[in-house]
């Protein structure tokens, strides 16, 4: 059943990637996107991550998307159409990206990965949060400054000139 | 192939999905959202390899801090794409082309 | 007698630079004054030196040694020899007169003169440098204000010319620059060149860099780098080019010294560091000086601008040095321990190079004073001046009979020594370049004849003679060439000490089997 | 120091410092100084006299003085100067002051009025300082540097009237084409100074004796010399300077171009000749008997009246160099001194001649006609007396006719070249060379003579104008046609018909040091039995010479225009010098100075200018690349490469740079794999 | 170190995140007019946070928060050149005109965050820490480099640059993820204990990841195949933020990949000659090619550029080339080729970049056009701008030679394997020559000497002069500067 499940959810998240990637339509594209990042936290949750899934779902659907929505809604005609290059450009695109793929396949093939086999934690949200308050307090502190920079940032260039 | 492969494979799909609306669209919030899908292919990777590597948190922490990352690029390069806007009244990349020489 | 005399030759032109740059730039005369006191006493000190030197001894003199970077271990090490001493004293003397070539420049005088001594000293550097890392500065030194003084007080192409300059001697020296590094890191961690004297033949020795031998590989960065300043035939071409488009002044410090750096880089390091590739490239050494000579007087026939005969005259001439150098292997046993030939060559060699020092110094005065006065340097635009000036016509005529080697001027004297040496090694080389003996005096009595002789040209029917100030820069000049042309005894005597300690470097120290 | 070396010290440097106060000071002076280098020459030429009489009453064959100062000396490297004084050298010292002084004197009139009066003075003494060198020189080195001086000062004296065009290529030839001996001379110095490590003769002479030196080696260090001595003596094919030195004032032809400078070159044969190896020798004698033989045949035609007897001068040096070659080489010397006065004379008195005629013409002001054409003179002999039969006297001198100088030196060397071929009869040309040339010589000097002084005037408007030349001119003239009597050489003796006498005593020949060479004495005996054949047919010759001369321009019965038409193509090979500076024109100064065009446009414009300029010129070159394949490939391949691939290059780098963002997005991915490939297949 | 003890070791962080947020309030509190005086704020801030820094021990090696940074004397070299550099380019950014028609509040606030970001680069051991820190750099620098709202190119010089960050941090971040896959960790010292016991069949993962994450560096340094954002961002960016970039970010990430490689592929410190499994991976040649690659195409592109801006900007992406020579013998003396290269580069650097806006001020360009007869018109000038052209092509006496010559002695140094690489550094040196020649060509071999000289302001000749001085002055005795690096190195070899 979780086969099943973990195939039909591979099917969609990969599907609904490609339409964010082909669409020619900005805003189904977008839309797409939710697809495939609801698709990420499924994936989330069979890799036992479920605090992650929640933080996925609310920051990147909640926030971020809700972000590039507003983005295309500010900057474009819904409809625009030409929004990706030549088909020659996305050809030469095509064969470099398959490259990438295909040595990233042959890597993913080739390595054997560490297999420890583990019982799935009966929470999360502690254990995160445990290192986040040990071994990587510096780094969540640092992410501090990063967003005051980013707010510091942002507020800079959307001001209206003075 | 294990399921830890199969997830880097959907990891390595995503990432060269992303990868290819980074090269091939036009329109900068259509980049960005390839970008977006790079850094979940990224995330789908911590979070596998956590998950089959003796259930490691520090996977768990990565993503997180990948997230938080997610969201102060996207607000910025937003901040970013709109003043180009305001100024070009496009903001399809291809356009933005002053600089070249 | 000072003490760190040395230290004083190379730094009073910096101090009289500095007090140029501290003279308000309309006041002309004083900073030509302080330019002219500043080389003045430099080439007194050169004097001094020359009259306090110990011609007995091959081996450096008057050292100082202070350390520099002692974690690189470079140290401020300077020293002379017989084979610098020359240089020592031709390149303060060239200097001076060379103040008052330029005394008519009347565009950016306090640049021009602070310039002009700044070259001065890395010129002086380069000769006294006994640290390969404070040589290689020097050396480098030099090249900046050459390039401001062509790029700047030359003529139209000018530009082009520094800019074709300071390309070429740079690819020199880079390539020296990891030459010298190579020497340091396989040689004992020193840039001492007589650290490296002692040091470099026995490390070296057996190394192999991919297949061929450090010693050759090391060798052919040095010798390149030299040669581009000698110029040897292929790396040649930037000197016409220069020497048309510079200053008068800049010209006669070019051919008069820069020049001769090459070739003194070439005894002083080569020589006695890589003694086993000496075998090994004196033919090929030979060779090139033989095309030099050709191939330069070939060139100075076909020319139509002075100038540009006088600037393929010194290619022509450098080469007869190289064809004395070469002739060290003489005296090792392959050759018969043939030491006369050696000691000619090798002291032909560096004798050619004063004297071309002091020779195409002339030349360029000269053609400096033709083209101050009809504005250009065609040989076929004159005729007849001889009428005209005959003052300027006689001295010419010395110069160009030194030129093309007369007996009785010094010219003469070191390439027949140079010849004499590398004979009983290099027979058909020798053989072959002779007919430069010929050439040469067929591109000077050519230009001569054109320009002196026949019918006055009407148009310079108003040209005035040559004058005092003019005079006072050729005189001591001609006088040395005159001098040491019929008693060349004090002079080989002051370096032929050191030329024997040399060629013993070379042929008991390098190991002429052959090399891989 | 030996009296000796003492006189010599001062015949050396007295004119030496007579030429530094002219050069310097001369135009300040009374009378511009041309009385310091007279005086200095003057001076030589007692002290030569004063040596030459030393030498004449110690009477020993065998004088000689050497003295020497080590000039360079780097340890085992050391040059030696230094000066011989014998025999040979004081006869010569006082051949070269007698002649020079007379020239000296000769150029006061001669020369004066010439604006630059005292430059020509200080000139002279300079020709006569190092044509001193030369002869007292002990060495090669000495030899060799006063050898290029005297270069040196021909070329400063031949061009001396520098704004006539002719003059300046005159000097410039004859010192280009010494330079080119010189290179035969210089490489004969190396082998020489390589095997023995010194260049004093005395060494050279001791390393040959003790066969350090032998064979090819030796050989080719002979003629290496001999090539030198060439140029100097204007011996085929290198005689081309000397007719067109004539350029130069006439007392300085008469020094330099007969009696001393061309003289140089075999003093160096007779100095030398010890060390000439028998294979040399032959190659000199041929080039002698040839140049004799070539010379007079182009002199018979000449108009010129200086032109013939320059000719004359080639042929006569010819004949010493022959002698040289037949190992007669003191007989070389004799007529190296005999024709020293003769041909001195002769010279002077065309310089009268010309003098006259030049004066002449300059009163009627004819500026057209050329002063210097016999076929402008004829009939003198009345109004210059004087100048005749000073130059009759020597004419006799030069024809070989018996009482005079001449005969007796003509004499040894066809005796000479007799007894060689009577010993090596595949050599049977030499003689047949100097027979002929003995010919000749009569006919054609006596053709000058006619042409200028006898008959009727050929410009009958001048001959009123002529007058004999001042005191100052016809001095010499009178005092080197006494000398070209026969009894100054005979002395003791006085037998016209011998050359024995106090000359061949003092000079005596010695046996060559080279191994297997034929004796002193076995060379004599030759010469002494070929000694009476050679007399008559020489005598025959000139009697031949001087008949058709006679018959053909005095008595004109036989017509010269119609010999000349019925060999005509010989005529005109003769009449324009067998062509043979045309020759060299097409064949070596073309095409050398074409190489050198060729090789400065290489250097310059092709090599240099593709090297650094190849930027910036590659898009042009590239645009009309099709039509423009006429520089070859390589040239543009190697050497331009540098400069134009950089350009080339960037040109494609800067292209990538397209300002469009995901190419370079693009273009880094493609990198990645690329690095990717090259990591993991490396 | 646990977390709580490491405050007392981090108080220059700490310092600077005070002024951070001191400058934020103080920029709320001031006119807009006067908003230059937050630069003044953070300057001081910096001039403390330098003796902080120096004050700091680092007698030995420490780490701190429970392995996340790093606390040793390299770390303190950079931080030392990245506060120095900053120093400057605040003063430089005083004298702009570019700025003048902005508030500058927030520009010397997201300086101060980008030396804060940068701090931590230098000393990050963790790779959550190396991630973070580049993120902080780089998102103060997208903004910077579009700090000029009005103007097109400088906003299309930073949607360029934002987009290509992006990109190249997300590489970054997935070879991230594939090493933390190999390895189960994020901190350096037990990659690198892991590593050690890496299956060679992993070796072709490891390979991925590796140049996924030199991606990351390799952007940050702008080396080739990375660079393509630099010339285009440079140009476009405000002249002192260009310098700034080219200078400090540039050593940072330099600081971070010595570390980064040091750390994962040597063997006590050495790339080469050793029987460790991870050795046998081709990475010297590797990089060795990309340095070649990168000193010669900005060297050639370089040629061709007829803006003086640009052409610097290119000519920055040689001299990171040149740097890179040494990154394949990671020995004692490539580090310390590359540390003392970075000292010179930086004043040489910053000079020619501070007398680039001395003439935009002047004529409002930036183009060769603009510099025609500087040398003659403002002597000061133009002298010191053709001594920093010196510098930067490699001439002795001064600097930037020196800088050359230990990189080239370093590379001499591990033997003639590496000749050839040497070699393109010299022909590289010569085409180099070339460009900034040309621009003491136009400064001074054209134009005409002029009646009246032009002086620049007090404060722009002190900072000239400081900028020159030590570029001359460091070209004949450097003695200081190599026994302060040799400090700086001293625990490294023994440590890590």
């Amino acid at each position: 059943m979780s086969e099943l499940l973990f195939w039909f959810m591979t099917a969609m998240t990969i599907g609904s990637a490609l339409i964010v990637v082909l669409h020619s339509n900005l805003f189904y594209s977008a839309l797409a996107l939710v697809v495939t990042l609801f698709g990420v936290a499924a994936f989330y949750v069979f890799l036992w991550a479920d605090f992650l899934a929640g933080v996925q779902v609310f920051i990147y659907i909640g926030g971020i998307l809700i972000l590039i929505l507003f983005g295309i809604m500010l900057t474009n005609k819904i409809s625009s159409v030409n929004i990706s290059h030549s088909k020659f450009h996305q050809g030469i695109a095509a064969v470099i990206v398959m490259g990438i793929f295909s040595i990233l396949g042959w890597m993913i093939l080739k390595t054997p990965w560490l297999h420890i086999v583990q019982q799935e934690p009966s929470q999360t949200v502690g254990r995160i949060g445990r290192l986040l308050m040990t071994e990587y307090l510096l780094p969540f502190e640092v992410a501090s400054v990063l967003l005051l920079s980013a707010l510091i940032g942002a507020a800079m260039l959307s001001r209206k000139a003075n | 192939m294990d399921q830890l492969q199969n997830y880097l494979f959907i990891a390595a799909a995503l990432f060269s999905l992303g990868l290819f609306a980074v090269i091939t669209r036009r329109n900068a919030v259509a980049v960005l959202m390839g970008v977006e899908l790079i850094l979940n292919s990224a995330n789908v990777n911590f979070l596998a390899f956590s998950r089959f590597g003796g259930m490691n948190f520090n996977g768990h922490v990565f993503a997180l801090f990948v997230i938080i990352m997610a969201a102060v690029e996207a607000a910025v390069a937003l901040a970013i794409i709109i003043n180009l806007y305001n100024n070009y009244q496009s903001i399809n990349v291809d356009e933005a082309s002053q600089l070249k020489r | 007698m000072v003490s760190n005399i040395l230290s004083w030759l190379i730094w009073l032109p910096v101090a009289g630079m500095v007090a140029i740059l501290l003279i308000p730039r309309n006041k002309v005369e004083v900073i030509k004054i302080v330019a002219a006191v500043s080389t003045g006493l430099q080439l007194w000190l050169a004097i001094m030196l020359w009259l306090n030197f110990d011609s007995a001894t091959g081996s450096f003199q008057f050292m100082e040694n202070v350390a520099w970077i002692p974690s690189f271990n470079i140290s401020y090490a300077l020293g002379v020899d017989g084979l610098s001493l020359p240089m020592v004293i031709l390149t303060p003397l060239l200097s001076f007169l060379c103040i008052f070539v330029s005394w008519k420049i009347d565009r950016g005088v306090k640049g021009y003169f602070a310039l002009f001594l700044l070259l001065d000293t890395g010129m002086i550097g380069v000769f006294l440098a006994l640290d390969f890392f404070l040589f290689f500065v020097f050396w480098e030194v030099m090249l900046l204000p050459m390039y401001f003084l062509i790029g700047m007080w030359g003529g139209p192409q000018r530009e082009y010319a520094a800019i074709k300059f300071f390309l070429y001697t740079l690819v020199g020296s880079v390539l020296m620059l990891i030459a010298i590094l190579s020497l340091y890191f396989t040689c004992g961690y020193t840039f001492s060149i007589p650290e490296l004297i002692e040091s470099a033949p026995s490390a070296l020795d057996g190394s192999l860099w991919w297949g061929m031998s450090a010693i050759k590989v090391i060798w052919v960065l040095l010798f390149v780098g030299f040669a581009i300043k000698i110029p040897v035939f292929p790396f040649h071409t930037w000197l016409p080019l220069v020497h048309v488009e510079a200053p008068t002044a800049v010209s006669v410090i070019l051919a008069g010294v820069l020049l001769k750096m090459g070739i003194y880089g070439i005894l002083r390091i080569n020589y006695p560091m890589l003694p086993d590739a000496v075998f090994w490239f004196a033919g090929a050494l030979a060779v090139l000086g033989l095309i030099n000579i050709i191939w330069g007087a070939m060139c100075a026939l076909a020319q139509k601008d002075l100038k540009k005969l006088v600037a393929y005259s010194s290619i022509n001439h450098m080469g007869f040095a190289m064809l004395g150098m070469a002739a060290v292997i003489a005296a090792s046993g392959l050759h018969g321990e043939n030491y006369i030939a050696a000691q000619a060559g090798i002291t032909g060699a560096v004798f050619q190079m004063f004297n071309h020092g002091t020779i195409s110094a002339m030349l360029f005065i000269l053609v400096g004073v033709i083209y101050d006065r009809a504005h250009h340097r065609d040989i076929d635009g004159f005729g007849g001046l001889a009428k005209q000036m005959p003052v300027y016509a006689g001295v010419t005529m010395v110069a160009f009979m030194a030129g093309l080697g007369l007996p009785g001027l010094s010219g003469f004297i070191s390439e027949f020594m140079c010849f004499m040496g590398a004979f009983p090694v290099f027979r058909v080389i020798v053989i072959i370049s002779t007919l430069g003996i010929v050439l040469n005096a067929a591109y000077f009595l050519s230009a001569y004849k054109r320009i002196f002789f026949g019918e006055l040209n009407e148009k310079y029917s108003g040209l005035s003679e040559i004058d005092g100030r003019e005079l006072f820069t050729l005189i001591p000049l001609a006088v040395i060439t005159l001098i040491l042309g019929v008693y060349p005894g004090p002079f080989l005597n002051m370096i032929k000490e050191t030329m024997s300690v040399l060629i013993d470097q070379v042929v008991l120290i390098g190991n002429f089997a052959v090399i891989p | 120091m030996n009296i000796f070396i003492e006189y010599s010290l001062f015949i050396f440097f007295l004119p030496l410092a007579a030429f530094l106060i002219n050069i310097f000071f001369g135009k300040r002076l009374p009378r511009q100084g041309d009385w310091v280098s007279i005086g200095a020459v003057l001076f030589t030429l007692a002290l030569s006299m004063a040596m030459f009489a030393g030498m004449i009453f110690s009477y020993d064959p065998d004088f000689q003085v050497e003295s020497s100062f080590t000039w360079i000396n780097l340890g085992d490297f050391n040059i030696q100067l230094g000066f011989l004084v014998d025999n040979i050298t004081i006869t010569m010292l006082l051949v070269v002051a007698l002649i020079s002084s007379m020239s000296h004197i000769f150029s006061i009139k001669y020369m004066a009025g010439d604006p630059l009066y005292s430059r020509y003075y200080a000139y002279l003494s300079l020709f006569t300082f190092s044509m001193n060198g030369i002869v007292l020189s002990n060495n090669l080195m000495l030899l060799y540097m006063s050898w290029e001086l005297v270069g040196l000062s021909s070329y400063l004296l031949i061009g001396f009237w520098f704004a006539k065009k002719s003059a300046a290529d005159a000097g410039m030839k004859a010192f280009l084409t010494n330079r080119v001996g010189d290179i035969g001379f210089f490489i004969g110095i190396m082998l020489l100074f390589t095997a023995v490590g010194s260049v004093v003769y005395s060494d050279i002479f001791t390393s040959v004796a003790d066969g350090n030196l032998a064979g090819t080696l030796l050989t080719m260090a002979g003629i290496g010399l001999f090539i030198g001595a060439m140029g100097k003596s204007s011996q085929f094919p290198l005689h081309i300077w000397l007719p067109d030195a004539m350029e130069g004032p006439t007392p300085v032809s008469a020094l330099m171009h007969a009696a001393t400078m061309v003289a140089a070159g075999v003093f160096m044969m007779v100095r030398l000749f010890p060390i000439m190896t028998p294979d040399a020798l032959v190659f000199v004698a041929y080039i002698g008997g040839f140049t004799a033989l070539f010379a007079s045949t182009i002199a018979i035609t000449q108009n010129d009246i200086k032109k013939v007897l320059a000719y004359s001068t080639v042929s006569q040096l010819g004949f010493m160099i022959m002698s040289v070659g037949t190992g007669a080489y003191v007989a070389a010397f004799f007529h190296l001194v005999t024709h020293a006065a003769f041909k001195a004379n002769l010279f002077y008195g065309s310089g009268s001649v010309i003098h006259a005629m030049h004066h002449a013409l300059h009163k009627k002001n004819d500026h057209e006609t050329d002063p210097q054409d016999m076929r402008n003179m004829g009939g003198f002999k009345s109004r210059m007396p004087t100048t005749y039969r000073a130059m009759l006297v020597s004419t006799l001198a030069i024809a070989g006719v018996p009482f005079f100088s001449g005969f007796l030196s003509k004499d040894a060397i066809l005796s000479g070249s007799l007894s060689f071929a009577n010993h090596h009869p595949e050599h049977f040309l030499l003689p047949i060379f100097g027979f002929s040339a003995a010919l000749l010589t009569a006919f054609y000097m006596f053709r000058l003579m006619y042409m200028t002084f006898h008959n009727e005037p050929r410009m009958p408007e001048l001959i009123e104008e002529i007058h004999e030349s001042p005191k100052e001119m016809t001095f010499p003239l009178v005092l080197l046609a006494t000398l070209s009597f026969f009894i100054f050489y005979t002395l003791p003796y006085f037998n016209p018909f011998s050359d024995q006498g106090w000359f061949t005593y003092v000079i005596e020949a010695k046996t060559s040091l080279v191994h297997g060479a034929p004796s002193a004495h076995a060379i004599a005996e030759g010469i002494h039995h070929s000694h009476l054949p050679a007399m008559i047919i020489s005598v025959l010759v000139a009697g031949l010479g001087f008949f058709l001369a006679w018959q053909m321009y005095l008595k004109r019965k036989l017509s010269a225009e119609r010999y000349a038409n019925k060999f005509s193509t010989l005529h005109r090979l003769s009449l324009n010098k067998f062509y043979v500076d045309e020759l060299y024109a097409r064949f070596i100064y073309t095409p050398v100075l074409k190489l050198a065009d060729k090789i400065a446009f290489l250097d310059w414009d092709l090599y240099d200018k593709y090297v650094v300029d190849g930027f910036g010129k590659f898009t042009e070159w590239f645009a009309d690349l099709i039509g423009k394949v006429d520089y070859d490939g390589l040239d543009q391949g190697i050497v331009d490469g540098t400069g134009r691939t950089a350009n080339r290059l960037g040109d494609i780098l800067r292209n990538l740079q397209t300002g469009r963002l995901q190419n370079y997005i693009l273009f880094a991915l493609f990198g990645v794999i690329l690095i990717v490939i090259v990591q993991t297949m490396v | 170190m646990n977390n709580l003890q490491s405050l007392s070791y981090y108080w220059p962080e700490l310092l600077l995140v005070t002024i951070i947020l001191t400058a934020v309030i103080y920029d709320l509190l001031t006119k807009p007019s006067e908003s230059q005086r937050v630069g003044l704020l953070v300057f001081a801030g910096l001039i403390l946070t330098l003796f902080a820094n120096w004050f700091t021990s680092a007698e030995r090696n420490i780490t701190l928060f429970l392995d996340s940074l790093a606390l040793d004397p390299f770390a303190q070299f950079f931080k030392t050149i990245i506060i120095f550099s900053t120093l400057f380019v605040i003063l430089i950014s005083r004298k702009s005109n570019e700025l003048r028609n902005y508030r500058t509040g927030e520009y010397y606030t997201l300086i101060a965050i980008m030396v804060f970001g940068m701090f931590l680069m230098v000393s990050a051991i963790d790779l959550i820490m190396v991630y973070l820190s580049i993120e902080v750099v780089s998102i103060s620098s997208f903004i910077l480099a579009g700090y000029l709202k009005k103007d097109q190119r400088s906003n299309e010089s930073s949607l360029k640059y934002v987009i290509y960050g992006a990109f190249s941090s997300g590489l970054m971040l997935f070879g991230l993820s594939i090493l933390f896959g190999l390895t189960g960790t994020t901190k350096f010292f037990e990659i690198q204990n892991a590593l050690a016991g890496l299956d060679t069949s992993s070796h072709f993962a490891l390979i991925i990841a590796s140049i996924f994450i030199l991606a990351g560096f390799g952007y940050k340094i702008s080396a080739v195949p990375f660079h393509f954002w630099t010339p285009d961002v440079y140009e476009g960016a405000p002249t002192p933020v260009t310098a700034y970039l080219s200078v400090a970010p540039k050593a940072a990430g330099f600081a971070l990949a010595i570390r980064f490689f040091h750390v994962l592929f040597t063997d006590a410190g050495l790339l080469l000659d050793s029987g460790n499994g991870i050795s046998t991976i081709p990475w010297p040649q590797v990089l060795a090619g990309i340095s070649v690659a990168t000193m010669t195409l900005g060297n050639l592109v370089a040629i061709q550029q007829s803006s003086v801006k640009r052409m610097l900007a290119y000519s920055s992406i040689a001299h990171a080339g040149y740097m890179l020579m040494a990154m394949p013998i990671l020995s004692g003396n490539g580090v310390f080729a590359i540390m003392i290269y970075l000292v010179m580069y930086l004043f040489m650097n910053l000079g020619a970049f501070f007398v680039v806006i001395i003439v935009k001020n002047k004529t409002g360009g930036e183009t060769f056009e603009d510099f025609r007869g500087l040398g003659w018109e403002m002597p000061i000038v133009g002298i010191v701008m053709a001594l920093f052209m010196l510098s930067l092509t490699g001439i002795p006496p001064t600097a930037g030679f020196i800088g050359k010559f230990y990189l080239f002695a370093a590379v001499i140094k591990a033997g003639p394997a590496f000749y050839w690489l040497v070699f393109a550094g010299a022909v590289n040196s010569v085409i180099s020559l070339y460009y900034y020649m040309h621009v003491v060509k136009v400064m001074f071999f054209e134009g005409e000497s002029k009646k009246k000289l032009l002086f620049p302001s007090v404060l722009e000749s002190t900072l000239i002069i400081t900028l020159a001085v030590p570029t001359l002055l460091l070209g004949i005795y450097w003695t200081p500067i190599a026994e302060w690096i040799t400090n700086s190195l001293r625990f490294y070899y023994q440590s890590i």
